[in-house]
């Protein structure tokens, strides 16, 4: 199914969460709208920049009419000029306003890197704390329809491992708007990366304004023989994976970190009290990602803990190959999930 | 410089033949076979017509997601191109390229990049590679008016006239990136065209008219192969059809009532098949006949990409670096 | 527009105590005590006196890592500054920051970024913020000759002229980058003079002269303030240091014979005493006692440093987020 | 000390490998100079790029005056413009050259990310190996003297995570021209990572043209208690660390990985078959750095032999600050080292 037709057909799992039962079910897309048609209305100092933010398909749906509603000036177009308009964004930030600039794709945040990284990550600390930039970026991972390398890329691995950034990537709707919020009232640089398999999805989301803490990882489903870590939407298809392990007598554990950084390392290292054993998915490359820091965790404060090797299910160390049988070939999920926890589990 | 006629309808045949094979996408791309997204160049054929013809086979072209046209202008293998859109391993990049990363190094075409200005440099070092081996090659860098806002296009073009490159920015000025027109991204017209002519020859030409592309092409090459230095010529031109995937986007609104239908009367191909016929380069018979040969090579790069075979899971991991 | 001498006094005050404080770092600079990679702006006073004096208090500035003229130009308090090459807690960046990274935000001096050209969009983005809070504030970015050779330079001043952001672009064509001088890198002048007056106010003016600075810059200033958009000013100056560090660095031999000497002709600042001398507005005991009340303050801003106390390890960690 | 006042004062620790004796004793500067040297004078195809490389310091001395010997047309100075001079030099390689671009510092490869990254290092893989890019680009990690946070980074946390570039970090001046060399002659890009601080070394390096293989680590010191593995610049540290182990009883074995990217993983395996303690010694960020993937590579591969927790010693997780007392408690050395393998050891 080409990008442009991806709809929210299915329900995302009921993960049962107390206190969210209260919303209606929207499309994820909808939820990242709501924040941001809330955002802007609470808020004078907020507005959102973006190459196509004001155009018909509005970042997937994301930002779709918000210009109508809150006026040109604060929801607008910009040049292809991703390096430039990310150092705009910070500087808009330190003079005294709330940005949120949507990258579309993460690959596109190469460009955007000498900006995010060598200045808006360091504004902070390298003057003592003098100027502050609450600057939000977005971008949402491509996915399938041969996307191919240039254009499918999961960087969260980059982007995890610099000082300054936080790093947020929801898997509900729910989350989407919540976490989008937060970031949005957080004093510091934030990089949302969103995936656009979640974007197939519709979840129950409150209408009143809300916050979901940057930092505080969510408990998808209770297990006791093995810890999953999902990373993005890497977390639904670990729910997936532990629904069909239950009929195999297999009782896994799922995590969504949900913020990455900052990351909830108790939450990982008290489920591990309880199962011994982690699996860590991430929607991206293996070598140096997000994994390789939780796989890390584990060997240094939860040894004792382990009653297995840790193991990854992660993308293969590879650029996105177009074709779709490769496709298929290079993504892993629920399956791979369910097959490495078994052969983990295997007696 | 009067093109010959003969030139003309090869020409012609040229832009004809990439017509052809968008509109060949456009009526197949609903059964979901080519998974790929597809940037056709319907409206923009004279552009890469032109500038290509005043290329020789070994000289390189850098083109971008929009590559279709300059692919075969270039004289690119139609049956790999066609493969490459329905993922084949025959396909010009074995599949792992798809619409948006063509190839064909045995006539110059070194690749594409579908990040926005990223052919850019990569033309530029092309040219450089040229003069540093005492070639008299010259690179032709494809590029939108989207990839104009970038700024590797005044880093590149400054190294390029520092150094003399023999380097032809080619902007394809189809006034828009995506929905965007090129009047919400840019406070007006290329600072590029104010550089002194001997720094950098700059032209602006109707894209639509291959004769005039070829022209300003042509002054271009002379000019590189001469050691003078690079050349930046904007062609405007339009996009007829949605930026991305088949059929017209004229529903979406976002271009001016009317837009599109000027323009068709603008068409680069049909405008220069009246041209020739009222030249009398060509008659009906003619033109009917170039269509049905084309029409035939489509039909047989269509079987030949349906018939082969799909990549496996056992080539994934191939290429990943050049042993 | 003329100057009244008492301002054009203030001026050479402003220049002459910037010019001081770099004399005063490289007589102590062997000592190794700042232990900071210092980039002196001697000889390119004018430029940050001439630019700042147009602006006012509230008005921002973005600095790069030659910053010392511009912080203190733009009214930056002198002992946190020296406290900051000092590496001290009362640094203006509590000693995280070092000389290149200046800040006093109550005069509008937002930091500086010792990426060559990185100040360039964040002083853009003030522009914008100023715009979009409908403040009359104005920002000035300052950047050399070799910021120039980046594309975010092209990207920036887009943005600005498409959006007629109240900034004005100063470019302190010092003549190098580092060791490279601007004929290494740029194929000619810069390509923004090109462009039409109604979308860049742009100007070339002699760097080493103030007047001249001054009024250039209140022209931007004016320009911006009534929203009619960016300008972009080349002020012509020369390093007479080393890039980095203290002392001349003619040794090197990377400047043609004679290139300093010829500029230590155009001194910026003792040509303005001789003009002031010439034209009765000061008289050299005024000169004396200028010199001596800021040697008094270069005094004190040094003990004040030299006594200051060093960060310690706990406080490594703070002010990684803004809580 | 000033960073342009930094000189080769100490030799480099004997670990007495065999067949490098042979070579003359030569500042770290000088064994890069000869690969280029070497490089330019044995392949046409090769040249030198990069803004300073012809200037009077060319480079801390690795570039000086080659572009007398071999002509500025091979050597030559560049704008300053890392965007798009890394797509240059990359455009430079597929047209059939072997171009070699100083970058100076780390941190301006941010500006070349795109290029690198999304060019360079996928082309091959996209085109089906059609075009190559054999670039090298080499970037040196500065550090003290109130470099800051944006000219001390270390940045192979980030580059080590991209399939389709390998990464090169020597720590001996042997090794410095070597893999230079290897990289010059590789077909595909290489990034290297200098660290000033090798710089202050003198080294045994033969005359003769060679190289060292991209992928092999070098063992740097052998011992039975723990396996350190060092970094860069901290490979130097972990063996000063050793010796100073060694005085207490304490034999550690110190692999220097030389390459990262490929990594010789069975180098560290197989040491930590025979100590089953690994401390990770980086010159970088912990988080999501080099280091976690060497930790996870343990958890995963190494779980059975692992006898004690994996440990980190790695710079904190912030941007660098210029004031040397602030340095002073930023930088990891062997003292860090030292200490955490005690802590360890520790009955
Ligand atoms: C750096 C970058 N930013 C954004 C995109 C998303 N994108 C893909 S094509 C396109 C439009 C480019 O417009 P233009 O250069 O004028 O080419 P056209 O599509 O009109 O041929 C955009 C914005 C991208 N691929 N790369
Ligand atoms: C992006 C980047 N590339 C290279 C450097 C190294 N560098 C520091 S200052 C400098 C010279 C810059 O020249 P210019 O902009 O003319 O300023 P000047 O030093 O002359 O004041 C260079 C190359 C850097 N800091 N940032
Ligand atoms: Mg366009
Ligand atoms: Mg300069």
């Amino acid at each position: 199914m080409p990008w442009t037709k991806i709809k929210a057909e299915v329900n995302e799992p009921d993960y049962g969460h107390a206190g969210e039962g209260e919303g209606r079910r929207l499309d994820y897309a909808a939820a990242i709208h709501e924040a941001l048609d809330q955002a802007l209305s609470l808020d004078p100092r907020v507005f959102v920049m973006g190459q196509g933010v004001d155009d018909p398909a509005g970042m997937f749906g994301s930002t779709r009419d918000l210009h109508l509603k809150h006026g040109r000036e604060r929801v607008f177009d910009t040049p292809l000029a991703e390096t430039a308009l990310t150092g705009v964004a910070a500087g808009a930030a330190m003079g005294g306003l709330r940005p949120v600039y949507f990258h579309n794709r993460p690959d596109f945040l190469f460009l955007a890197m000498d900006q995010l990284v060598n200045h808006a990550a360091k504004w902070s600390y390298m003057f003592a704390g003098a100027v502050k930039v609450p600057l939000v970026l977005w971008a949402c991972i491509g996915r399938g329809w041969g996307s191919a390398a240039q254009h499918s890329q999961a960087l969260q691995g980059l982007f995890f491992h610099v000082p300054g950034l936080k790093l947020v990537m929801p898997s509900t709707a729910f989350d989407a708007k919540g976490l989008l919020m937060a970031a949005i009232a957080e004093d510091n640089p934030v990089l949302i990366i969103e995936h656009r398999m979640n974007f197939r999805q519709k979840g129950l989301v409150p209408e009143r304004a809300y916050t979901v803490p940057l930092g505080k990882g969510a408990l998808r489903r209770a297990g006791t023989d093995v810890t999953i870590v999902g990373v993005s939407q890497m977390a639904t298809e670990a729910y997936l994976a532990a629904e069909e392990l239950a009929g195999l007598g297999i009782q896994a554990e799922v995590l969504d970190p949900r913020s990455l950084r900052p990351l909830d390392e108790d939450l990982i290292l008290s489920s591990l009290a309880k199962t011994g054993r982690l699996v860590v998915a991430d929607s991206a490359w293996k070598t140096g990602g997000v994994s390789a820091e939780i796989a890390a965790l584990a060997a240094e404060k939860g040894l004792d803990l382990l009653k297995a090797p840790v193991r990854r299910v992660c993308c293969p160390d590879l650029p996105t190959p177009a074709g779709y049988t490769l496709e298929q070939a290079y993504y892993p999920g629920a399956a791979q999930i369910v097959a490495t926890v078994r052969e983990l589990l295997r007696p | 410089m009067s093109i010959s006629s003969a030139r003309l309808v090869d020409l012609y045949r040229q832009m004809l033949r990439i017509r052809r094979l968008q509109e060949r996408i456009e009526s197949e791309y609903h059964l979901d076979e080519m998974k790929t997204p597809v940037h056709l160049c319907i409206g923009q054929e004279a552009v890469a017509v032109g500038v290509c013809a005043a290329l020789r086979s070994d000289d390189y072209i850098m083109s971008n997601h929009r590559g279709h046209g300059h692919y075969l202008a270039k004289g690119g293998d139609l049956p790999s191109l066609v493969a490459e859109l329905f993922c084949r391993s025959t396909g010009c990049s074995q599949g792992r390229g798809g619409s948006m990363h063509l190839v064909d190094t045995r006539v110059g075409h070194l690749g594409s990049s579908s990040i926005v200005g990223g052919g850019i440099p990569l033309g530029t070092g092309l040219g450089l590679a040229c003069r540093m081996q005492g070639l008299d090659r010259v690179s032709a860098i494809f590029f939108g008016d989207g990839a104009a806002d970038e700024g590797v296009l005044y880093e590149s073009l400054n190294l390029a006239m520092l150094k003399k490159l023999p380097v032809i920015y080619v902007l394809e000025n189809n006034q828009y990136s995506v929905c965007s027109p090129v009047g919400a991204r840019h406070s007006g017209g290329s600072v590029f065209h104010g550089v002194e002519p001997d720094r950098l020859l700059s032209a602006k030409v109707d894209g639509n008219q291959v004769e005039e592309v070829l022209a300003a092409a042509e002054r271009a090459v002379a000019r590189a192969r001469a050691g003078e230095g690079p050349s930046f010529i904007e062609c405007l031109t339009y996009r007829m059809r949605g930026h991305a995937g088949a059929g017209s986007d004229a529903h979406l609104g976002y271009r001016p009532e009317g837009e599109i239908a000027c323009w068709e009367q603008r068409d680069p191909v049909t405008g220069l098949a009246e041209r020739l016929l009222t030249a009398g380069h060509l008659d009906h018979a003619a033109l009917a006949a170039m269509d049905q040969a084309i029409a035939e090579e489509l039909d047989q790069a269509f079987i030949f990409a349906k018939a082969s075979p799909l990549p496996g899971a056992e080539e994934l991991g191939l290429h990943l670096f050049s042993e």
